[in-house]
């Protein structure tokens, strides 16, 4: 298992063991609340009312994922 | 559910009632999939010509490259959002797809597809059956893409489905209804909403599906991919009414002979 | 004349043109039968509902008992009315009836019936050029309705008729466009406009038929005799505008194999 | 050659020879003017601007045709 | 001319009766066209094969180039030879080809092509109707090329043609009978032999058209452009008796549900 | 399994292949259901007519009434006895049938329906993919009746089935192919034998099904409800050579335009 | 539990407890051999091999069953 | 018009005026008796037994023409 966190599949050094999932989704240019996006941290979706409480530790798998055009 | 033919003549016109599913009333019975526009205000301009009350998104991962808020859209726009699990080939990946978009979207509609092939994207009966138990028991309102088979859709229906969605062909391919006794049969036994979804490629084939018995129509790459898609989704806004409407207007009977519209009593003799 | 297709997206849907005839425009691409209507007033209601700008009589002898007047139903619908011959069997019968009609209604404009069959009520192709040919060196406008053959169409054209109207399949007999390829190929060629006339049963096949590149739909049974006729004129009045957007929007091609309207790319794992 | 008025293929006695096309479209019951109606004498289309000046003389078979629903 | 339903079970197989046309008698209902074979032995194993008893040619102006004697294979093979007037688009060339065909060939029986059109090669019904007219004048033995028109086939008829060819769609298009109701109409009502001509592309249509009630097909491409012309050659030459033999069995009527062939009656009970 | 298209032309005609099944080498690619037939005399001679070497047959309670061997008759005929699970509604049914029918008629083989309706006896696609899993784990040779599905084909071969037997319409209904695409997709991937079984009405379209690349074809009663048994069974045997025949030999492409046959080169001038 | 024994849901008092399926065939003039037939005792199918050795007890719920012409 | 004698078109100089239609038809390869061939002159079909007896003038325009593979 890495050390480190990896976000939809790609291993992140420039992401700190520890940061919040709101952190993470602001620090990838998405809305604060949110709308639209999902995470789920190694399989588990976790819901956005824990996101500022959740943080994300070394060796994560993160899921992050949004509503694309599709259908 | 088949739309009850009003045997006795109305000088007016009905005014065409919205489409009811898991209790909530869409005021249009044309569902537009987001997928294929090339740019989001040519989605936008196609949402509100074709008049659509709900669209469909999937769920991907965040690319840095997107630009542009496909739910900024789609909120102004004032649709309902229904995620899809596009992509999915077994009931676990559908669910856990469904489950992120339920939290994405705040919403626990789902359309559910399991795809059993990858080039002509048809459902897996089996997967699409099983995972459609486990969604409802989970707490989702699912509408299943599947085949045109009437006892699938009826098996969907049993299992607590919100609607059933058969398909008119394979998903793009524009070949229309390709099997329209099928989903006759389909239409005229289901307790909840029928929506033709996929293969529809022009204005008469989504016509056609509501005067089967649909209570919908379904599509995107009709619109998305037409050569001028705002023209196409105003086609096909009209196709949904034209189709409503005579279906339920009792349709004269197929003859094999002619059926004269004057009378051949009266002729002049003129020598 | 097929309509054409618009390659460039707007974002805004095209005002549907009016149907030019000899010169004169109709406001509207749906022409009515008035035949099969039990009231006149249902055929008063299923004009206006319907937004026909001309629809079709027949010619024949006073009867005592007739009573209304059909024709003061349709001045004051202030639509077009246009003549037909129907029930003549020879060039002979017609041209007298077209001349009984121009007398009757002050108008030079004739539906052309030269009929060679009474089951099918199928036009005779060499009685029918020979009629039109006699009625335009009479200076009549002729709309002769024919088969849906290419070569009759062009020649009715050559022979100065103002318009060619192919049937889809035999009158009254619902069972819409029974040969597509002949109508496209017709609509494609021909310089005057194309009327689908006869053979339509429901909404779906008169947007086909504008979708096929037809100009507009003539129709009298559909309506006059569904269960609910006033219901179905507003059925084929959204059809027909459906039909002639939709055909000029540039459809998808039909395809064997799907076409994901979803990227595969960017699947969440979820393990 | 009957020495009667023949009306649409009925011998009519109750018309009297020499009476004007727009008597004859009157005692049908038709409008004076006669929109949608035409008629014949002898298989001769007579324009309306003649009917007034047309007498019907006997033995003559007329053709008195309307528009009625139909195509 | 229908095929006769015969009700009444027999225990063997009808032997297929010859194909009667102006008195004569042909041992098949497979009429082969000679063009597109690419050598003269290819066409020479197609006859065998295919049973066939009369094959179409062409007149043209001698080319020195020309090696190989097709008549001579021909009358080796023993086959009756049928010319036409391909290429021809008036009454009077057709008739002057006729002529010549006469004298070449030694035959009063003709083909009569005239085509109204080049892309489709469709007939021109009127210049038919003429020279089929002229050539019965001069005491040919008149095989029209038609349309599938009921009326126009009917008009060939009383203009004394020994028998009426149809088309089931254009010449070498492969797309099988476009309208098979049609078809049917006109086997129904003819008292001549019926050949559907053209469009057939595979044997499934050849017997189709048998089905129909036609007398015979006529085909050239779907055998001569196959990939393997003579293996089709053997296809076609089936699926004419095919279709022959399942034309006059009385064939069981088409249903909207399913009718069990096997009792639901006396299942057991294994508790 | 597709027919391979030959594409190097010989000059002989190939004889047709036996039919493989789980090893064995069927004579014939007609599979006959005994269903529907008035009398065993009957059935005998139909099936010596049709040339077939497989014959369906249920499984029913004995009946005091009942006279005549059917066993005898299909024993003494020489073909294969492949019984089937008819009248099945549930996984655990088509079990216990198919056990008391290896016991019955020492085969393995079963002809699997589960069906799901009872109106239009359609199969029941996840009970019939349980009830093959569950037979071929017991020793069994699965030969599935199934719908126009691919996936669900797909999925029966994977579940070890040593045929799969999609539906061309309801059983009995004579309707024919109702989806080709859907039969030509499932023949082009399978890697077991694939037979048409049910909704065949006449001979044509069992022509058809092999052209489409079935292996094999299963009908009852199209033969057996024919006002001519016999005749029909004759006309199925052609039937069935004629479109494997033609379904190996390369048919010529589909084409809008017509491809002259003769060339329009060296008219004759003649003034 | 009915005392006699059952026959395709008949309760079948001239079958007296403890024959051989053999005799139950025979005497529903279905060949000894029994090509074509099936039974079942109580829901369990009987192989042939067994049938002259396999008495049919009181109370039991016999399928005979044969083929018959379908599908 | 031309004075000398024109085939399927072309002015032939290689045909001397007087020959006759059996001479023309066997210098173009094909058979004596003509199976399958047909001549006109001047757009008149001329019956294959008066071959050897007709003679091609000068000015004359022949339509040579022979059954080919079509229909």
């Amino acid at each position: 298992m890495s050390s480190g966190i990896t976000v939809n599949g790609n291993l992140r050094d420039d992401l700190e063991p520890g940061l919040s999932i709101v952190d993470l989704v602001v620090r990838h240019g998405l809305p604060e609340e949110g709308r639209g996006v999902a995470v789920a941290l190694d399989g588990e979706v976790v819901p956005r009312a824990q996101w500022s409480s959740t943080l994300i530790e070394a060796g994560t798998a993160v899921e992050l994922v949004q509503a694309i055009q599709g259908g | 559910m088949a739309a009850p033919s009003d045997a006795t003549p109305t000088h007016e016109v009905p005014a065409i009632p919205p489409l009811e599913i898991a209790g909530e009333a869409l005021a249009s019975r044309l569902i537009l999939g987001t997928g294929g526009f090339h740019r989001l205000d040519e989605l936008a301009a196609a949402i509100e010509v074709s008049g659509t009350a709900m669209v469909t998104v999937a769920m991907r991962r965040v690319e840095p490259s997107q630009q542009g808020s496909l739910i900024g859209v789609l909120d102004r726009a004032g649709v309902r959002v229904l995620p899809n699990t596009a992509g999915c080939f077994t009931a676990r990946e559908a669910i856990r797809t469904a489950e992120l978009a339920r939290e994405a979207l705040e919403t626990d509609w789902v359309k559910l597809e399991v795809i059993g092939d990858d080039r002509t994207l048809l459902p897996d009966p089996a997967e699409l059956l099983d995972a459609a138990e486990q969604l409802v028991a989970r707490g989702f309102q699912v509408l299943p893409y599947a085949t045109d088979d009437p006892v699938l859709c009826r098996r969907l229906e049993e299992a607590g489905c919100v609607a059933v969605m058969p398909l008119g062909s394979p998903i793009g391919s524009g070949r229309g209804i390709a099997n329209p006794i099928n989903i006759a049969l389909i239409a005229e036994r289901a307790q909840v909403p029928v929506i033709l979804d996929a293969g529809i490629g022009t204005a008469s084939e989504a016509a056609q599906a509501l005067e089967l018995g649909c209570d919908a129509v379904l599509l995107a790459t009709a619109v998305s991919r037409a050569s001028d898609p705002i023209r196409m989704a105003a086609a096909m806004r009209q196709a949904v009414e034209a189709g409503w409407l005579a279906g339920g207007a009792g349709r004269i009977p197929v003859r094999t002979w002619a059926q004269a519209s004057t009378t051949p009593e009266g002729m002049a003799d003129l020598g």
